[in-house]
């Protein structure tokens, strides 16, 4: 509920070490212009298609413009060999960065060293990397899932039916999400996790599985959903629920709009695609030779049911799909839906 | 079929010609491609980049390679995926931290008999259950995975480095650096600076080429391989072993399919219970791309590995053709479907329109 | 039943075998002895059970009762492959090839020369496969063509080196020369007689009489899935053969030629055409109600020339006109159509002719369904089956259900609905490759008055034989083609074999147009 | 011999369910197998799963699968497939939606656009496999690839209109009487269609007679390059109307929509009793077949137990029910 253009750019909060931090990196200070790599896996659905453009919006803002020689991005798809085929390309055009979003956080210890003894800077976020080379961009996913589960449980008076709706199994972001809001659960002797669902994250299918399990006149108390909360809230529309029980959830626009609209209580922490411009920023300072924290937790983008606002927190008008997560202050991103969709495609 | 007489009365050459028109396609796209990329990247024929371009097709070869064993009998194997999945988290599982030495050897193996074990269910439902490939290997492969998730509920698992380095790195980088001598000299340094430029992984194709493919292909089961899918009626009625040659073909497809596995693990040096199942359809477009004939009875490997070679370039080309991130999808799309046309543009040439449906 | 020489054991002794598909009995308690040293005939209308009881003996149909001695030995055969490892080999009676392999591949199939790392040899399997071919004389076969490059005829030549490369004791050949052009089948029986010398025995089975007659020492006959007489060749009149076959008498083979009229309006004319390199500067006529017969050698052309005019060649040059008007035929649909209203009986009926696995009725109407539809555009049942009924009656086709697939019915029955689904159509100009090809002298007779009727009735018919009989029986006029040209036009009194052959053999070079 | 002993007793169950043709004893496993289903669902998941709310959920989600299928399974009669399925699907829905702009009376518009893009879909993946003799396999993924690079660009150059007009999400969504969805209404038309498409019409015998042996229907007079055409059409048209009616199923329409149905879509086909190969199959079955592999998610959606187990659980009740219609014929010549 605050005017958020007087905060300013400040390092010092944007990058602060997340809890598991294991020390602080620092590379020699280089000349500008730089060359920034975006290595990105998968590209298709709206997270992605909004990352990018939000990469392409950023690297354009009068800020970093002049740091920015030139911006590659290129999307490889889900497989490991094609993305780290597309880093070794990157090193041996010699780019200054890479940042990248991986398609499985195992994979790419080998590639990395080989950037880094390149004496490339590398900057992963969302699906972070394992590789100890690697400066992680990140929001802390187990406090993500514990968070969502505390206001839950909060909500619902410490008592009652909860489901869970997942992401896509053997992934880390998953299990760590759902680890977190477990350890919570857990606390609250009269919270039954009644159900957990497969919603891999995808608004059709969390629509179907809650829609499959809500057709077994189950009591719900209270839904924890990490990824496709707009079909969860169709599930239960469809299913002729009047008032809607309490929800954590993602903060997809539409997910939002039903909040603000008070459809219902809860609480919409975001992964927001604006983490890639926030690396962005986080590699040119590593550039100019700032001494960062290895393991960057970015602050949880976070909006309850009691101070949401329209044009702030969420946008009527705009996709129920938009990650309305776009205004990252203190880390200098200051995007609004406008510069971000204007983006060409050419 | 007298449309036919005319294609008898034709050359070797013509014969030969026609024979291979699709392999040739093949090679051709990839040669193009590969042109492409080294205009694009004036670094293309340095040793790391060489590597990197093998390295990236290597699992997908496999894969293809596993494909190719099935489509040969007619039939097609939609678990190829999963048992990737399944053997890289299957190997992440079972390295032993530390043992560097026997464990490896041992884990290699275990791999190797699961997939194949993996493969031989998949056959032997299809020839005594006389069961339909494409959903008999439907069901598989949702079991497959289901391991495979099993094995790796998250991420991870331990790899040792030295089993991802051999598979990965060049072999200049594997031997001793005064293999050659001190300063090796004359043909002693040729050869030392020709290692360099040599992918193990590419080593260790030629290796499963020459131990597993070829001895199969050139085999009296191989020959019964083809046969079967060429006319499986008339081979049973030729006293060929039909059971046999299906079963075996199904048990290739599983064996590629975890050399697949394992190669991924030594590149990824972990184990991720979803990363295999891009694998699946790819495989099936590079058999085609290849000129395999999904029918059966005809194709062979070295068309799918040009093809897996050509699939993989793509993204390459779009990064250093720098095109707009949002377009690449469309643009990937577009030479993938070229491609596939590509193998179709013998058909103008066919000049009996009965011959184009056979 | 007289046997002969039956102090010996035969090679094979099938007693009182049965077998019923469905409903329909292919074998009721037939019996075939087969003695060493022996070519025994088996004839008998389409249907008659012969291949079923070949399929037996080879192991690929199980009998529901009777028994089988090799040898005087009891024994039941589970597979080909088992058959084959108690010395009989057959060659079925639908070719059993690998179209992606190679001759050499095709003949060794089975047990190909493998190399001391327990390779298959291609060095080793050439040689075999050229020492095989020469033995037997198919020196025009190439080891190294793959089988969908070579022509039926040759195929059917690799299917009998294959089955001799196993060196059988009995040798099954059902209808195994039904496609070989005269040349051929002499080589073929050379084999034979030198198996025969050898003591080893062959089962013949073939729709052609003078075949059977040349070749074969014993006959037996069957008719409705029984033996109805064994005998020693010879023992038994042609009429009486036939008889016993159709369990009735046979009159006048072919129906009477009308007396030559003045000349017949044109209803099918052709000129130059071309399709390089297999047809040169083809031009020809066919009249309402004539029936024009295309001679000569196998491969001479014949098959691409009808191909040609039906539609289904690319790049043909020449202009043809049907009923007086200029054509372009582009495609079979085109050739169909209302306006031309062709019909083609293709040389294979299996793969060309026929969907095996549809029922008789579907095939029966596939040619017409556009005709017999209902206001709604839905296919009107009762239209539908009326016009099967029409076929089958028309053609009396032997089957247990018009819904049985066509697959079930004998060769011969299953050529009968090739030419009933173009009856259905009513065509004017029918184009037929060999039609008579496996089928017995009662079937092919019907056949025979059905072209004379529908020539009658004013079509106009081109009809490609390799049975010269055929040609001379039936043609009105005889073009004899050689290396894709029209070497001769033989007319009248001028339709004999003598003529036909040195015409086909390319003698006599006075070409005539 | 049993069989003949047999014809001297009056009725025989086992004698006419063996007299069946293969394809309709097929057919009525299949159906007796959702009946186990539910049984099954409701002794050991949950005594709601025969609930007529379930069941009516059950039906409703499956018109969506349903109608892909039945498209789907024109194309594999012609022994062919279509794997073009989840992008046509999004971009028509997409398209439709932006095109609507949530307004009903622009609905019209935007759903003959939706289509309009199926059926060049279509038309393209036919053309491609008539004429250029592309195996379908290969080209309809190559179409994929590039449908999904225009949806990626469509939606990324410009943020498009994504809502549904009311009606046709209530047409997606709406329950009569408590237990007839418009859903499986539209499907129930779709169905009925389809049904007199392939059994009584022109069009279908020859889908048929291409399946089973493209040459000998060639020759026939057949046009068969026009019945290739047309079943592609059928697929690419029925995809995009699943994909307007997703849409409305979600109130929006999303790039994530069509790839949860690929091969739910093949499976139900070929569970149906469809042979792969081409040439045989019943649309009963296919209906049969959709509404099985619809219970089978809809009871592993909400049984609870790990995610491995779930998809070990479907590989293996799809074998087990493969196995129930008996081995197939051996091949022959
Ligand atoms: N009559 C036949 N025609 C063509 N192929 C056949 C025939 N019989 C069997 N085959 C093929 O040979 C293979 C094995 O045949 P076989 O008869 O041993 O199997 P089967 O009879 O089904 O097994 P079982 O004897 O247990 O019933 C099968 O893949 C089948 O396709
Ligand atoms: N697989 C089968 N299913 C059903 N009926 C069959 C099958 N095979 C043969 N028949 C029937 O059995 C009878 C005998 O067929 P068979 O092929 O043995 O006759 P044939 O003497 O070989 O005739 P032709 O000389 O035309 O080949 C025929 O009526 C045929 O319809
Ligand atoms: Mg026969
Ligand atoms: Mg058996």
């Amino acid at each position: 509920a605050q005017d958020t253009s007087e905060v300013e750019y400040d390092p010092e909060a944007c990058f602060a070490p997340a809890p598991n931090n294991d020390g602080t990196v620092q590379y020699d200070a280089k000349e500008g212009p730089f060359t920034l790599a975006i290595s990105n896996s998968f590209i298709g659905n709206a997270w992605r298609t909004q990352m990018i453009q939000m990469a392409q919006a950023f690297s354009e803002t009068e800020a970093v413009a002049p740091m920015i020689d030139e911006l590659i991005i290129v999307s490889t798809g889900q497989d490991v060999e094609a993305q780290i085929a597309a880093m070794d390309n990157m090193i041996a055009l010699g780019v200054d960065a890479i940042i990248l979003n991986a398609a499985t956080p195992t994979g790419f210890d080998a590639v990395v060293r080989r950037a880094a003894d390149a004496g490339i800077v590398v900057v992963s976020f969302d699906n972070i990397v394992t590789a100890p080379e690697a400066v992680l961009v990140n929001e802390d996913q187990v406090e993500f899932g514990a968070a969502m589960a505390r206001d839950l449980v909060e909500r619902m008076g410490g008592e009652g039916n909860v489901v869970m709706v997942n992401g896509v199994p053997g992934t880390s972001v998953d299990s760590d999400r759902n680890t977190g809001a477990k350890s919570v659960f857990e606390e609250y002797p009269d919270i039954t996790v009644l159900a957990e669902l497969e919603g891999r994250w995808d608004s059709g299918t969390s629509q179907t599985v809650m829609a499959d399990f809500l057709a077994t006149q189950p009591q719900v108390d209270g839904v924890w959903v990490q990824g496709g909360g707009p079909g969860v809230i169709q599930a239960f529309r469809d299913a002729g629920y009047e008032d809607l029980p309490p929800m954590a959830g993602e903060a997809e626009n539409g997910f939002r709009m039903a909040m603000g609209n008070g459809e219902f209580e809860g609480i919409s922490i975001g992964q927001t695609p604006g983490m890639v411009a926030v690396s962005m920023q986080a590699a040119l300072e590593l550039l100019q030779g700032r001494e960062l924290p290895r393991i960057i937790s970015m602050p949880l983008p976070t909006v309850t049911s009691d101070e949401i606002e329209e044009g702030v927190h969420y946008f009527e008008g705009l996709p129920d799909d938009f990650f309305t997560p776009i205004k990252i202050p203190v880390c200098g991103v200051d995007l609004d839906p406008e510069a971000i969709l204007a983006v060409e495609v050419q | 079929m007298s449309a036919i007489e005319t294609r008898e009365t034709a050359a070797p050459f013509r014969r030969f010609i026609l024979r291979n028109f699709r392999l040739g396609i093949a090679f051709v796209i990839t040669f193009v491609l590969l042109g492409i990329t080294a205009s694009l990247n004036e670094r293309f024929f340095t040793p790391p980049v060489i590597t990197s371009t093998a390295n990236q097709s290597m699992t997908l070869v496999f894969a293809g390679m596993a494909q190719t064993s099935v489509v040969i009998t007619g039939g097609i194997d939609l678990s190829v995926g999963p048992i990737i999945s399944m053997s890289n988290s299957l190997a992440s599982a079972t390295f032993l931290e530390g043992d560097d030495g026997l464990n490896i050897i041992l884990v290699v193996v275990l791999v190797l008999a699961v997939g194949a074990l993996a493969g031989l269910i998949n056959g032997l439902i299809v020839v005594y259950g006389r069961l339909q490939p494409i959903i008999v290997t439907l069901a598989t492969s949702s079991v497959y995975s289901g391991i495979a998730l099993f094995l790796r509920p998250r991420p991870g698992g331990y790899v040792p480095r030295i089993y991802g380095d051999l598979l990965t790195r060049r072999v200049g980088q594997l031997l001793p650096s005064d293999f050659f001598g001190a300063e090796p000299s004359g043909i002693m340094a040729f050869l030392n600076n020709f290692f360099d430029y040599i992918p193990a992984s590419l080593i260790f194709l030629i290796i499963v080429l020459v131990v597993v493919w070829i001895p199969f292909r050139r085999s009296r089961l191989g020959m019964w391989v083809y046969a079967v899918g060429s006319n499986e009626g008339a081979a049973y009625m030729s006293g060929v072993n039909v059971r046999l040659a299906k079963v075996a073909a199904y048990v290739m497809g599983g064996l590629f399919a975890a050399i697949g596995g394992l190669f991924l693990t030594a590149q990824t040096l972990s184990g991720d219970a979803t990363t295999g199942a891009v694998f699946t359809l790819q495989s099936i477009a590079i058999v085609v791309l290849g000129g395999t004939s999904l029918f059966g009875g005809s194709g062979g490997v070295a068309g799918t590995i040009a093809g897996a070679v050509a699939l993989r370039l793509i993204p390459t080309i779009l990064f250093f053709a720098r095109v707009n991130p949002l377009q690449q999808p469309l643009w990937e799309g577009a030479v993938i479907l070229l491609a596939v046309t590509a193998g179709a543009s013998r058909i103008f040439t066919v000049r009996s329109r009965l011959d184009t449906m056979r | 039943m007289a046997q002969q020489g039956a102090e010996r054991v035969p090679i094979l002794e099938a007693r009182l075998v049965s077998k019923r598909f469905g409903n329909t009995i292919a074998l009721n308690e037939a019996t075939l002895i087969c003695q060493p040293g022996s070519i025994h005939a088996l004839v008998g209308e389409n249907g008659a059970g012969k291949s079923t009881l070949i399929k037996i003996v080879a192991g690929v149909v199980t009998p529901d009762s009777g028994t089988i001695k090799i040898e005087g030995r009891e024994s039941t055969i589970h597979s080909p492959a088992d058959a084959a490892r108690q010395g009989i080999v057959p060659v079925f009676q639908e070719l059993s090839l690998f179209p992606d392999l190679t001759v050499a591949e095709n003949i060794a199939i089975s047990n190909p020369p493998r190399n001391r790392l327990g390779l298959v040899s291609r060095s080793e399997l050439r040689r075999q496969t050229e020492k095989i071919c020469a033995e037997l004389g198919f020196e025009h076969l190439d080891p190294n063509a793959l089988i969908s490059e070579i022509p039926l005829a040759q195929r059917q030549l690799v299917e009998i080196a294959k089955a001799l490369a196993h060196n059988p004791r009995l040798l099954i050949l059902d209808e195994g020369t039904s496609a070989l052009s005269v040349q051929d089948v002499d080589l073929v029986f050379q084999v034979i007689r030198r198996m025969r010398d050898q003591g080893r025995s062959v089962i013949f089975i073939s729709h052609r009489m003078s075949e059977v007659k040349e070749i074969a020492d014993t006959l037996t006959i069957f008719r409705d899935g029984q033996d109805v007489g064994s005998f020693p060749m010879g023992a038994v009149s042609n009429e009486e053969m036939v008889q016993l076959m159709i369990g009735r008498k046979l009159e006048q083979v072919f129906p009477p030629k009308p007396a030559v009229a003045e000349p017949r309006t044109p209803m099918l004319e052709v000129d130059n055409l071309s399709w390089e390199p297999a047809l040169h500067n083809i031009s020809l006529r066919v009249g309402k109600g004539e029936i024009v017969g295309l001679g000569g050698l196998d491969g001479q052309g014949q098959g691409e020339l009808l191909f040609a005019l039906f539609g289904v060649l690319r790049g043909v040059q020449g202009n043809v006109r049907v009923d007086g008007r200029d054509v372009r035929i582009l495609s079979p649909a085109v050739a169909t159509s209302d306006s031309i209203r062709m019909a083609f009986i293709p040389e294979d009926r299996k793969t060309e002719g026929l969907i095996l696995p549809m029922s008789v009725g579907d095939n029966a109407v596939l040619a017409v369904i556009d005709r017999l539809l209902n206001q709604f555009g839905l296919v009107d049942r009762q239209k539908e089956r009326d016009a099967v009924q029409k076929m089958v009656e028309q053609m009396q086709v032997k089957l247990s259900s018009e819904r049985a697939p066509v697959r079930s019915l004998s060769g011969g029955n299953q050529q009968k609905v090739v030419m009933g689904k173009w009856l259905l159509t009513d065509a004017k100009i029918y184009l037929l490759h060999d039609p008579t090809r496996g089928i017995d002298v009662g079937t092919k007779q019907e056949i025979y008055q059905l072209m004379r009727q529908l020539a009658d009735n004013g079509a106009a018919i081109l009809f490609f034989s390799t049975e010269l009989s055929e040609l001379v029986g039936m043609c009105d006029r005889v073009l004899v083609l050689y290396e894709g040209r029209i070497f001769r036009e033989l007319s009248g009194e001028t339709i004999n074999e003598e003529d036909i052959v040195s015409a086909a053999l390319g003698l006599n070079a006075a070409v005539q147009h | 011999m049993a069989s003949n002993m047999e014809t001297t007793r009056g009725f025989s169950l086992r004698r006419w369910f063996n007299g069946l043709e293969r394809q309709d004893r097929s057919v009525l496993i299949s159906y007796t197998m959702i009946i186990l289903l539910i049984i099954f669902g409701t002794i050991f998941i949950t005594p709601n799963f025969a609930s007529p709310t379930f069941l009516t959920q059950q039906l409703r989600l499956a018109s969506f699968l349903g109608i892909i299928a039945a498209g789907q399974m024109a194309v594999i009669l012609t022994g062919n497939i279509d794997l073009s399925i989840p992008w046509t699907l999004n971009l028509s829905a997409v398209i439709a939606t932006s095109i609507a702009a949530g307004e009903n009376e622009r609905l019209l518009l935007g759903v003959a656009a939706g289509l309009g893009i199926g059926l060049i879909v279509g038309l393209v993946n036919g053309i491609g496999v008539a004429y250029l003799r592309i195996p379908s396999m290969v080209l309809t993924l190559g179409v994929n690839a590039v449908l999904k690079g225009i949806t990626v660009v469509y939606t990324g150059s410009a943020p498009q209109f994504q809502q549904t007009p009311d009606v046709l999400s209530r047409a997606a969504t709406d329950v009569l009487f408590g237990f007839v969805s418009v859903a499986v209404l539209i499907w129930g038309l779709v169905s009925l269609v389809h049904y007199l498409v392939l059994s009584r019409s022109g069009l279908g015998r020859k889908t048929y007679a291409v399946g089973n042996n493209e040459i000998a229907s060639y020759l026939s007079g057949v046009k068969t390059p026009r019945v290739l055409i047309m079943v592609f059409v059928m697929s690419g048209v029925l995809n995009a109307l699943a994909g307007l009616l997703l849409a409305g199923n979600a109130g929006r329409s999303f790039n994530e929509m069509g790839e949860p149905f690929l091969l739910p879509a093949i499976a139900a086909v070929v569970v149906g009793g469809t042979s792969i190969l081409g040439g045989s199959g019943k649309y009963l079955g296919t209906i049969a077949g959709v509404i099985i592999i619809r219970l089978l998610d809809g009871a592993l959606n909400i049984v609870q137990v790990a995610p491995a187990a779930k998809d070990v659980t479907f590989g293996l009740v799809i074998l087990a029910m493969l196995f129930l219609y008996g081995r197939g014929e051996r091949v022959r010549e």
